[in-house]
């Protein structure tokens, strides 16, 4: 322990009136913390041009027709090498432009890390955060069955899910979503339950605040750090995992997603056809590796115990 | 004033400072600039005193405690300059450790400087006494000083103890890295023994067994003579602990310190800081974590102990009355800086400097009114590379455009008692601050 | 809450989350249609289909269906695996050695170097060591297996020409007597050296794959939490004593550091088994991952159901020894909290 | 010869891994290691499929088992390693009016049986064994199984001495020695070795039979690790030409494993589909076999029996949609068959008229065959209404193989010749497909998968093209077909039709009127291809052998 000189410690009470400033402060300083970290930077770049390409993607591409997310083939062009003229990634097995696949996937990648991740918050936020506030035995029967879902390993859970359901991108999804939601139950119900036992909740409840308001207002919006850390990493695991359901084989055939690329492609490598899942599985492992990146970087910057900025 | 009383016989010039620190200067990278901790700070503690460094949190009187054991915590500070020396003690000469007159019945007395033999040379600077520059002494040499002769106690009992380990592994660490001799001695083994045994023991005695030595000595051969190792430690850490009068010390041993008591815990971070018999004690903030009936225990215990013993004493708190009630001199610490050194009496009695006021008036006593207690305005100011000023400008009900641009040094204003301040201070100075004139 | 109490009463619900995890997935599994198309061939005539249906009892209702099943299971009798075409049973303590001697081994690897690697970087925080160790720990929980392991197969394999794909090599392991499954042990146990060297050959690249995400959790955790420890004031109080730096290391923060590690670590021989799915279909490993895979794809629900249910009790007793472990090595730990 | 250098890596692995070989090994290992590489008298091949029974009884027809069975197992007749010409198996000759085998009413069939024939447990063959096989199978009746093949023609079997086994049939058949005696399902097995083992029962599988082996082939079964391999030994009781190597079947790799080991010299043999046989052009020490073509028709079924509501949601088309014999030809017509061949099928194909393969007799080379048309395909639909509407109709196939892709190019196909037509293909799990597929009616209006293999046109005829055939019922032939009776005629007709020019004139008819009333769209004939290592010698296959279409008894190394 160093006796640092903090001048912030000396910072003027926090009082109910500035909550958002405070709040915005802290954004603030968040930010500052987190861009100091040079991973985290790299992560967030990579993010930024993900997202660029994903949202641009029809700009980039001309877009297949009539399903831009179907890869376009051209089966007179098939297992061209990277650098074809007009195939500058090289063709797949069933002549669809690699290009076009790694743009397009990362559309894909987003819409079903957004959508995944998303409603497993919505969900986990709500079921976790109810169970921990008013407790007793909603709790206790929510909790229950959170314990028997996380009893199920999350892959094996998942795979099981999506091969009932039938190789399909939005079965994928909803197979994720069915696993996933519980983690996020349990993490927010752990950070109600602390909150709940703080001592500016008991202010509060002595000032007379209404459950509700408690609720709305003073739990919720404290309770979000910690998912909203596991969302991060989450949004790369979502992907991963998808792409592990896709190398499996419950993939939707034909589509311009990463993981059923790989799966396609991956037969090619032995015959010197790298290109074909190469590049689509570069794009997995650098999806993955930005949101554990930048992940990681917020857990550090938001976890005061691991000040690993210093 | 040196105290020359005390001054033991054979010594060329014994000094009657056990370590001093001089312009010692610590300070950490931050994103805004560096910050100055601990901005040349120098003082000295006297064999057998008990020196009070007292301060807020945050004025560098932790680092400076530190420095004492080299536990800067260094990266990421740095240590911009300055030097702690310390004459370390060795058995008395006279009395073979017994206690005699000449060693003030503590059994120790000062070490003799190695090139001169207490002569007196350049090394000691004529002194005769051994002098140790802790802050740049290699790992090996620094590691043989802590915990043996310089120890520590640390503010919260309940961090400081390993929560994984009973307390008699603890507390045996200090014997094993320090008395690995008398223990081997314990079980039969001399010095000059080299045997497999000895060498097992030896390991065993000094921390540096492994699994397999552990197995090789639980066999019968062996086992006996690990027995008898493994007791005398046994009694050496219980021991220990009966020294800071806890009771049944054989079961404290085998607890983990979260079954005890903070002022338990407490008591047996004081049993194995002193447990070498340290020439001084880094005491930091011993009691801050302590309920207050417990704290007044612990403090007579440590109070009791140094007067037995007669250890020098480096008292860090930021509590004025515990210091007044310990500690036979004070400084006062502001901002990375002493800024008042002196006798406790006349600290107290005379406080000269506009901090050291401003804090005793904001120390409630039985005769503060309701009220009338007093808190100094504003706030700490931020160390990041400082101007030369004063540090207490902003707060200083006294200051003047004077203080603002220079720095004010530690000056000795009357015997025993040194403030850095303008007030007295001025240096001819046209436009000196005074108590007399308030600035706001 | 004393141990041996708190151990009681998670044996206690154990069966009722077991009971619970078997219905979640028998019924998952159903709704996604009958189980029958295992058994079906294209020339079926609607009567033999019937019959078929009759002989698996799937013309009842899904409780009814259940309680087949469970009866079955609580007999020893898991179904027919349509994959296999062998009795559950049968088949899976075999496949359940080739999976457990791979995931053991890569779980030596994982915690080996994962405990090596985050202490290395953890005692050597924010300088170059740390920060590899971190790349790899980010690019281990990054990398998607089934990548690393297709990389690894044609650098090794198809490439080099070093490494051999499969359990072993059939004439040599013949000639080892079967008594634990696990070909390394069997080998050693009948002093076969060429047979052990063999099967541990084989085994070392998958290892590697599926430790090697493992490995960067452990390594990450192990990190962080020596970060964390080595900030706390009991490790200076231990170089206070006098200790070598390293006895701080080893004695003190690292053996603290452990605790929060094990329960990843025990965590992680979940995410091994999980890990074996795809790392056993491509080095071709015999095992229950790739077996589950090969069912999953055929619909083939009683091999599917099994690996469910055994899975899911792994990880229960697991999640339990680990909560155990932990308390045992931090005794300021409450159970039941 | 097996590498066994390259299982073990001292050989030639180099310093660095004999070193950590050595490591591990403790030193003592190696020299053992570097005796123990080379195997010489083994074959390796590498296999697309686990089989799920090895009892010819339970065997369902193109399963992995088949690969098993007929090495193991001897039928009466046997096809000529590289045609599908019949030639004496346990039976001496091939029965024929001329020879007298076959009775002048066409009903009775005599088999000599060969003498001297041993199982491989040492007991002698007799005409009692080749009774009790058939009666076997046909008393079994396994649904899964090919057993109807037997009793849908056999009305009696007969022992007329120890060395003469007789057959009665239902009705005349041109088909009988090519679908019924050769087929897998008719292989003989051991009478001493099933009686011993559980015997036979009605209905019920032989847990014995369905995973050992007695038979009389070049091969004895030894062993069977699940997951792993099956393991065949040469027979030195063979009785005649013996086989030259031990065989290693391997199970459960994924194709691109199978190519690596294949090219790194572990497989010597390996099954693939085309699109793989492409990347192996040129590979060191491999070699090609590409020759003929596989008698089983890549298709994709139109389902005219579809019940009101029961198709997935997203499909818009009408219940009687493919009644209308012209969406049936545009479709036809739009699909890009140059695309499929040369592209998934790396132009290992060729397009077939409906619905005889080349090779088969009956073919007609002069018959209309359907090429891409989209001129046509636009004028058919717009005839038919659907153009400017457009449609979205599902197809369902089994993930991961050539009919996932043939339905993409069917897909790609449609959907560039008008955007409004949308093609959902639904590539599932087999087993998912393979229910879907075994439902009558069908819940989807079109799925993709190839024909069972056959010898004899009416194979085909019967189980693809006749209005009350296996499919016609299935997939309501009659509500399509404009002259449905005339078809069935001609295909009942060329079933008994003895003579053989009449018979290839009959055929002739039905090729032309299927083209103009097609019930299939035909993607190809796939061509037979085999990659395997150059040192395998004496390499050959059959069209009509069950995958892998290898006699391993055939090949040295």
């Amino acid at each position: 322990m160093v006796d640092l000189p903090s001048p912030s410690r000396a910072a003027a009470p926090v009082v109910r009136d500035s909550a958002f400033r405070v709040r915005m402060r802290r954004v603030r300083d968040l930010t500052a913390q987190i861009l100091s970290n040079p991973a985290t930077v790299i992560g967030s770049v990579i993010i930024l041009a993900m997202f660029a390409m994903a949202i641009f993607a029809p700009w980039l591409t001309a877009p297949n027709t009539p399903d831009p997310y179907q890869m376009p083939r051209d089966w007179a062009a098939t297992r061209m090498p990277p650098g074809t003229p007009g195939y500058l990634l090289g063709t797949t097995n069933e002549g669809g432009d690699v290009l076009y696949g790694v743009i397009w996937g990362a559309r894909m990648s987003l819409q079903l890390s957004l959508v995944v991740v998303g409603s497993v918050l919505v969900i986990g936020c709500i079921i976790g955060s109810l169970a921990g506030f008013i407790g007793g035995k909603l709790d206790e029967i929510l909790m229950r069955i959170v314990d028997v879902f996380l009893s199920i390993p999350e892959l094996i859970f998942a795979l099981a899910i999506a091969a009932v359901l039938g190789p399909s991108f939005g079965n994928i999804m909803f197979a994720l979503a069915m696993v996933m939601w519980v983690k996020y139950a349990r993490i927010m119900r752990a950070r109600v339950i602390q909150i709940k036992n703080s001592e500016y909740i008991d202010a509060a409840r002595i000032i007379g605040d209404s459950k509700l308001n408690i609720y709305l207002r003073d739990i919720l919006p404290n309770s979000f750090t910690p998912v909203m850390v596991q969302a991060t990493l989450d949004m790369g695991n979502v992907v991963l995992i998808a792409a592990t359901l896709s190398f499996i084989g419950l993939g939707e055939a034909g589509i311009a997603e990463w993981g059923v690329l790989v799966s396609e492609g991956q037969a090619g490598i032995a015959s010197g056809r790298w290109w074909a899942s190469t590049f689509p599985g570069l794009m997995i492992f650098l999806w993955g590796l930005a949101f554990n990146l930048v992940g990681d970087g917020l857990r550090d910057a938001l976890d005061p115990r691991t000040e690993s900025s210093r | 004033m040196l105290d020359m009383t005390n001054r033991p016989s054979g010594l060329a010039n014994s000094p009657a400072t056990i370590a001093s620190v001089r312009d010692l200067t610590v300070h950490f990278p931050s994103k805004r600039g560096m910050v100055h901790a601990v901005d040349r700070v120098s003082f000295e503690i006297r064999d057998g005193e008990t020196l009070g460094l007292v301060g807020e949190t945050g004025c560098g009187k932790s680092v400076t405690g530190r420095s004492f054991l080299q536990l800067l915590p260094i990266p990421p500070g740095i240590l911009a300059q300055g030097t702690v020396t310390f004459h370390p003690h060795a058995r008395c000469g006279a009395c073979a450790g017994t206690g005699c007159d000449a060693c003030n019945s503590t059994g120790r007395r000062p070490a003799a400087c190695p090139s001169c033999t207490g002569a007196g040379c350049a090394q000691c600077n004529g002194s005769g006494a051994e002098t140790v520059e802790l802050l740049r002494l290699p790992e090996d040499r620094i590691r043989r000083i802590r915990g043996d002769r310089i120890a520590m106690i640390f503010q919260d009992p309940g961090k400081a103890l390993n929560p994984t380990l009973t307390i008699g592994d603890q507390l045996s660490e200090v014997f094993l890295q320090h008395r690995t001799e008398e223990l081997l001695d314990a079980a039969g083994i001399g010095p000059e023994d080299r045997g497999l045994a000895a060498r097992l023991l030896g390991r065993l005695a000094s921390q540096r067994n492994g699994s397999i030595d552990n197995l090789l000595l639980s066999l019968p051969p062996l086992r006996g003579k690990r027995n008898l190792l493994l007791d005398a430690l046994r009694n050496n850490v219980a021991a220990a602990l009966a020294e800071t009068q806890i009771a049944n010390p054989y079961q404290i041993i085998d607890r983990y310190p979260h079954e005890l008591s903070g002022g338990m815990r407490q008591r047996v971070m004081i049993a194995q800081a002193l447990a070498c018999n340290p020439d001084l004690l880094i005491a930091d903030e011993p009691t801050t974590a302590l309920d207050v009936t417990v704290q007044a225990r612990i403090l007579e215990l440590i109070k009791d102990l140094q007067k037995r013993r007669q250890t020098s004493v480096l008292y860090i708190s930021h509590d004025l009355s515990l210091v007044r009630r310990i500690c036979d001199r004070v400084a006062v610490m502001y901002a990375g800086r002493v800024v008042e050194i002196g006798r406790t009496d006349r600290i107290f009695r005379n406080p000269s400097h506009p901090y050291t006021r401003g804090l005793l008036h904001a120390v409630p006593t039985a005769a503060t009114k309701r009220g009338q207690l007093m808190a100094i305005k504003g706030t700490v100011p931020e160390l990041v590379d400082p101007p030369p000023s004063c540090r207490f400008v902003g707060r200083c009900p006294h200051e003047k455009a004077l203080c603002r641009s220079k720095n004010p040094e530690l000056a000795q204003i009357s015997d025993e008692h040194s403030v850095s301040c303008f007030i007295h201070d001025a240096a001819g100075a046209a436009d000196a601050p005074s108590f007399d004139e308030k600035t706001q | 809450m004393q141990l041996r109490d708190y151990v009681i009463r998670r044996l206690l619900v154990l069966p009722f989350l077991i009971i619970g995890v078997s219905m979640i997935v028998f019924a998952l599994t159903r709704v996604g249609g009958s189980p029958i198309g295992i058994y079906l061939s294209h020339e079926m005539t609607p009567a033999q289909v019937a019959e078929i249906e009759a002989r698996f009892h799937l013309d009842k209702s899904l409780p009814v269906q259940y309680f087949y099943w469970a009866r079955g299971v609580l007999q020893g009798d898991f179904g027919w695996s349509g994959v296999s075409v062998a009795p559950v049973a049968e088949v899976f303590p075999k496949k359940l050695a080739a999976t457990l001697e791979l995931s053991v081994a890569s779980g030596i690897v994982a915690v080996v170097m994962g405990l090596w690697l985050g202490t290395y970087a953890g005692a050597r925080r924010n300088r170059p060591a740390d920060h590899i160790t971190r790349v790899v720990a980010v690019t281990g929980a990054s990398m998607p297996n089934f990548w690393l392991a297709i990389l690894l197969l044609i650098i090794f394999w198809a490439q080099l020409g070093w490494m051999p794909i499969g359990r072993s090599t059939p004439e040599i392991i013949a000639l080892v007597p079967t008594r634990t499954g696990l070909y390394t042990i069997d080998a050693l146990l009948a002093g076969n050296l060429v047979a052990f060297g063999d099967a541990l050959w084989h085994l070392i690249l998958p290892a590697i794959t599926l430790g090697y995400g493992a490995t960067a959790i452990i390594a990450r955790m192990m990190r962080s939490a020596l970060v964390e420890e080595l900030q706390l004031d009991y490790v200076d109080a231990a170089r206070a004593k006098g200790l070598p730096e390293r006895l701080v290391l080893k004695k003190h923060a690292r053996r603290n550091a452990l605790i929060p590690t094990v329960t990843v670590i025990g965590l992680t021989f979940g995410f091994l088994l999980q890990g074996t799915v795809s790392v056993e279909i491509i080095f071709r490993w015999p095992g229950i991952g790739k077996w589950m895979a090969d069912s999953v794809l055929r619909g083939d629900q009683a091999t599917l159901m099994t690996y469910v249910l055994f899975t899911s009790i792994v990880f229960l007793v697991l999640n339990l020894i680990v909560d155990v472990i932990y308390a045992n090595l931090d005794r300021r730990v409450e159970l039941g909290k | 010869m097996i590498r066994m250098e390259r299982l073990t890596p001292f050989a030639h692995s180099g310093a660095l891994a004999s070193a950590v070989a050595a490591l591990l090994t403790l030193g003592v290992a190696v020299p053992a290691f570097a005796q123990a590489a080379g195997n010489p008298g083994l074959l390796v091949h590498a296999a697309d499929d686990e089989p799920s029974t090895l009892d010819p009884a339970q065997v369902e027809p193109g399963e992995a088992g088949e690969t098993v069975i007929l090495q193991v197992y001897e039928r009466l007749l046997e096809f000529a390693p590289d045609s599908p010409v019949l030639v004496p198996g346990l039976a001496t000759e091939v029965p024929s009016r001329d020879n007298g085998l076959i009775s002048e009413d066409g009903l009775t069939y005599t088999f000599p049986i060969r003498q001297g024939v041993k199982f491989h447990d040492g007991t002698d063959l007799t005409a009692h064994d080749v009774k009790f096989s058939w009666d076997r199978v046909m008393t079994m009746a396994l649904p899964e199984g090919n057993a109807g093949i037997l009793s849908d023609m056999v009305v009696e079997t007969a022992v007329v001495d120890d060395y003469t086994f007789q057959v009665t049939l239902k009705e005349v058949s041109a088909s009988f020695l090519f679908r019924a005696v050769a087929a897998m399902v008719a292989s003989v097995v051991s009478q001493d070795a099933v009686e011993a083992n559980g015997g036979v029962a009605a209905g019920q599988f032989s847990e014995f039979m369905s995973t050992n082996m007695v038979g009389t082939g070049p091969y004895r079964f030894s062993a069977w690790n699940r997951g792993e391999n099956l393991q065949l030994v040469r027979s030195d009781s063979y009785w005649g030409e013996p086989a030259k190597l031990d065989v290693r079947i391997e199970v459960g790799g994924d194709p691109d494993v199978r190519v690596l080991g294949l090219r790194a010299g572990e497989y010597d043999t390996i099954e693939t589909d085309p699109s793989f046989i492409a990347d192996l052009e040129g590979a060191d020490g491999v070699t090609i076999y590409q020759e003929g073509l596989l008698l089983e028709p890549l298709h994709i079924g139109f389902n005219l029996n579809i019940v009101e509501g029961s198709l997935p949601d997203t499909d818009t088309i009408s219940a009687d949609f493919f009644h209308d014999r012209r969406i049936r030809q545009a479709f036809n017509y739009a699909f890009n068959y140059d695309g499929f061949i040369n592209g998934p099928l790396s132009g290992f194909g060729e397009p077939i008229p409906h619905y005889i393969p080349i090779g088969i007799f009956g073919y007609d080379e002069t018959a209309p065959v359907y090429q891409q048309d989209l001129a046509k395909a636009e004028a058919l639909f717009r005839e038919a209404g659907v153009w400017d509407e457009g449609f979205e109709v599902s197809v369902i196939t089994e993930a991961g193989n050539l009919f996932a892709l043939m339905s993409l190019v069917m897909k790609d196909s449609l959907e560039k010749l008008n955007p409004n037509f949308r093609i959902n293909v639904l590539a599932v799990a087999e087993s998912v497909f393979d229910d879907a597929h075994a439902s009558d009616p069908i819940p989807y209006a079109m799925w993709a998968k190839n024909a069972d293999p056959a010898a004899d046109p009416d194979s085909f005829m019967q189980d693809y093209v006749h209005p009350d055939g296996a499919w016609g019922q299935v997939h309501g032939f009659r509500n399509g077909y404009e002259n449905a009776d005339q078809i069935a005629e001609l295909i009942d007709a060329g079933a008994i039709e003895l003579d053989i020019e009449k018979r290839a004139a009959i055929y002739a008819d039905l090729q032309r009127l299927l083209y103009e009333d097609p019930m299939w769209l035909i993607g190809a004939q796939e061509g037979v291809t085999l990659a395997h290592r150059t040192w395998v010698q004496d390499f050959q296959m059959q069209p009509l052998w069950p995958r892998p279409s290898l006699k391993f008894a055939l090949l040295g190394k």
